[in-house]
């Protein structure tokens, strides 16, 4: 395999995140949560399910946004590439690629289609691909897309392994051209330039999530129980 | 925004699911409606600008949801919502897409259609021009009621409850542009109202509906 | 007693009867619904304060 | 000291606790002060007959159906403004009761016109436009049901309160145009003596009153319901965590 080779990322930036505190539905998740990614380096984001790796990634890219911190570079940065891949069946590989290249105002996707091995798929619906191709497929988006920040939610699921090291060779190279990337996964990429964050220190505390949620006010407790019957008996009685 | 244009007209051509299906839910029901009311051409002359724009009003209603159900389930709408396209223009251009493939060949065999309901001769360019004009604020409003209704599964129901009273302007100005011209009457004063709602709709239709769909992307 | 309605008498008892009904039944539905989620609340509340001092 | 004290949970069902039953009690007592005395102490109309009486239900419960949700789109407006989770509740909770007092409106209605102009519904241009206020009502109401988040709920709900007023008033513009209709002008204006004699004005007055204490009353109960549910949902959602 040749060294994958990406246009250098314009005006490099490190991703610093101060004090972020963010929310799943109406409940708070995580608070307090601080890193910084320097631009060439890759943070991994572990934890059990359920603990906030997704909810502290689309916090990050303002999709949800944070209740409250600082993240210092803007959603127009970023990449996001989550669960669902975005791939559509009734399209080709090229038409897939081309709308988001065009999208993004991109003029070329043939780095990208080589760069996922996907060149003599170029024709083909989507539909026929397998599920690996597919998902090549979708994670071509992030070239096409040329932005220096990657937020990626488990991007190796469901990935053979010769798929996972075509992609890590992809993110190695996102990472020599300046960008950087946030993943959440289980399994580390193996790249030399990964640091890993745990994300279950920042889960929120009782008093936080209290203070967050006017409904676990501690003043209810005394008034939901005992005096309930007389506020509506006026009701009924006249 | 051009790309996201011919892209959603390419995925209705090709999946076969909402543009046929309108059309030939549209014939159903105009072929129906003399087996409910009875062969009589007088009968059905006097409603017929009316019934066609019931039933292209409902023919409407049946693509709403994959307006933003399918990008939803297969996270293109996250991506989109990252992407450098503001999202109101997002929901315009698939409108838009809508539109040009359920309420303009709806618009387009709407006289044609007439036919079989003995459609009064005056009355067919203005069925042809009232649903030109009307049918696009059908599908901006479709939009909007599919942004709404976007992260509920099976919401199609309760997207046709959602949409449906927002119809009612169209609908009377529509109809009333059709039957008064059949009847040479004054049909300029509800054609003109009727371009209001749609103009209006356009102004409108499309920050609620982003505003929507990113309540619903949270 | 009862005022002398005419001949509209069926007409204005039954608007009269319907209106009080649907007044009576949303009544009726609000004080049930309201009962029926303090209960639940003062169940919840309860077992919490068992389960633990950490719950409030 | 503001209003928006209030607006706090705890704070609101501390003081509806405390109102709550002078509330009821008061608008039991004019509630039933208003229909005796529309029912039994007014004269007959000279035209209308005793039909007339119809006019202490029917007339509140359509200004609280016209007005209900006015309030909602001002609490569905405040909500997506200050956050303030009682005002959307309580936008929630007014919902159903606008619904009834459209539903009686229309019944009433078309218990009055029966007699009055010959049919049980007529598409005058009010009576559809009540007709539509009730749909918009169900679909509101709908929303709310169908989202399991409660905070998503409340802010799509506002965007459709706002959306829906707009078009709500275009319908009505539209049932105008559609068909003049057979309505009287308003029963109830500022220079009443065109329209309602005395012996109907003062107890016309007061069921405005006592319908619009028992539109009060209810909203805050059933607000106290909504903030129960809330409650109920973030201690369980706690509780699922441990």
């Amino acid at each position: 395999m040749t060294a994958l080779e990406l246009a250098p990322y314009r005006d490099a930036a490190p991703l610093e995140v101060r004090d972020l505190a963010c929310r799943r539905g109406e409940r708070l998740i995580l608070e307090g949560v601080e890193f910084s990614v320097p631009p060439g380096r890759a943070l991994i984001l572990r934890a059990p399910n359920g603990a906030g790796k997704t909810t502290l990634l689309r916090a990050v890219a303002r999709l949800t946004p944070p209740v409250r911190g600082t993240i210092s570079l803007s959603p127009e940065r970023m990449t996001w590439f989550g669960h669902a891949d975005g791939v559509k069946a009734q399209l080709t590989v090229t038409e897939n690629l081309d709308f988001w290249a065009r999208v993004h105002g991109s003029d070329t996707i043939a780095p990208a289609l080589a760069a996922f091995r996907l060149e003599d798929l170029a024709d083909r619906p989507a539909a026929y691909l397998s599920a690996g191709q597919r998902r090549r497929l979708g994670l071509a988006r992030l070239l096409v897309a040329r932005r220096p920040v990657w937020l990626l939610d488990e991007p190796t699921v469901s990935l053979d392994s010769a798929t996972v090291a075509t992609f890590a060779r992809v993110v190695g190279a996102h990472l020599a051209a300046g960008g950087l990337a946030l993943i959440a996964t289980h399994i580390p990429l193996g790249l030399d330039e990964e640091d890993v964050l745990d994300v279950t220190p920042f889960r929120a505390r009782e008093n936080a999530e209290r203070a967050h949620d006017p409904f676990l006010d501690a003043g209810f407790a005394p008034m939901a129980g005992a005096r309930d019957g007389t506020a509506q008996d006026g009701e009924t009685r006249p | 925004m051009m790309a996201l244009l011919g892209r959603d007209l390419a995925l209705a051509l090709r999946s076969g699911g909402g543009f046929g299906l309108s059309l030939a839910f549209f014939l159903i029901v105009v072929v129906f409606v003399p087996f409910g009311v009875g062969p009589d051409t007088e009968v059905l002359a006097r409603i017929a600008p009316g019934v066609l724009w019931i039933a292209a009003l409902l023919s409407c209603l049946l693509s709403l949801d994959r307006i933003f159900q399918l990008d939803w389930e297969d996270g293109s709408l996250d991506a989109l919502v990252m992407a450098p396209l503001p999202l109101e223009g997002v929901v315009a251009m698939k409108a838009l897409a809508h539109w040009l493939t359920t309420g303009l060949p709806l618009t387009v065999i709407a006289p044609l259609l007439g036919v079989l309901l003995d459609l009064p001769g005056p009355a067919a360019p203005w069925v042809f021009l009232s649903l030109l004009v009307g049918t696009p604020a059908l599908s901006l409003l479709g939009a909007f009621g599919a942004a709404l209704t976007v992260g509920i599964r099976r919401g199609g129901l309760l997207l046709s409850l959602l949409v449906m009273p927002l119809y009612i302007p169209t609908l009377i100005f529509g109809a009333l542009t059709a039957s008064r011209a059949g009847e040479g009457l004054d049909f300029l004063t509800p054609f003109a109202l009727l371009g209001g709602v749609t103009l209006l709709a356009a102004a409108l239709i499309p920050f609620a509906a982003a505003a929507a769909l990113r309540i619903n992307l949270r | 007693m009862m005022p002398d309605l005419g001949k509209y008498a069926l007409w204005v008892l039954s608007a009269y009867g319907a209106g009080l009904v649907l007044i009576a039944a949303l009544v009726i539905q609000s004080i049930w619904r309201d009962r029926k989620m303090a209960r639940l609340l003062a169940e919840i509340e309860a077992r919490q304060k068992r389960s633990g001092g950490r719950h409030g | 000291m503001s209003i928006w004290e209030y607006a706090n949970p705890v704070r609101f069902m501390r003081l509806s606790d405390r109102v709550l039953p002078w509330l009821a009690a008061l608008s039991a007592i004019v509630m039933l002060v208003a229909l005796v005395w529309g029912f039994f102490f007014t004269p007959d109309d000279y035209r209308q007959g005793s039909t007339v009486k119809i006019i202490f239900i029917h007339v509140p419960a359509a200004m609280i159906a016209i007005n209900a949700w006015v309030m909602m789109l001002v609490a569905s407006l405040i909500w997506l403004v200050r956050r303030h989770h009682v005002s959307a509740l309580a936008a929630k909770a007014a919902a159903p009761v606008g619904a009834v007092m459209t539903m009686i409106a229309l019944v009433t209605g078309a218990v009055w016109g029966e007699p009055m102009w010959g049919t049980w519904w007529a598409w005058d241009p009010r009576l559809t436009s009540f007709l539509i206020l009730f749909l918009f009502y169900l679909g509101y109401i709908a929303l709310w049901a169908a989202i399991d988040n409660p905070d998503t709920a409340a802010d799509l709900t506002s965007v459709l309160a706002i959306v829906g007023s707009v078009f709500a008033v275009l319908s009505r513009y539209a049932a105008l145009i559609w068909n003049q209709g057979l309505h009287q002008g308003a029963s109830l204006s500022m220079d009443r003596a065109e329209h309602v004699a005395d012996v109907f004005y003062y107890p016309l007055v007061t069921a405005i009153v006592g319908f619009i204490l028992l539109f009060v009353t209810l909203v805050v109960l059933r607000t106290r319901t909504e903030i129960r549910a809330r409650r109920l949902r973030a201690l369980l959602a706690r509780e699922s965590r441990e």
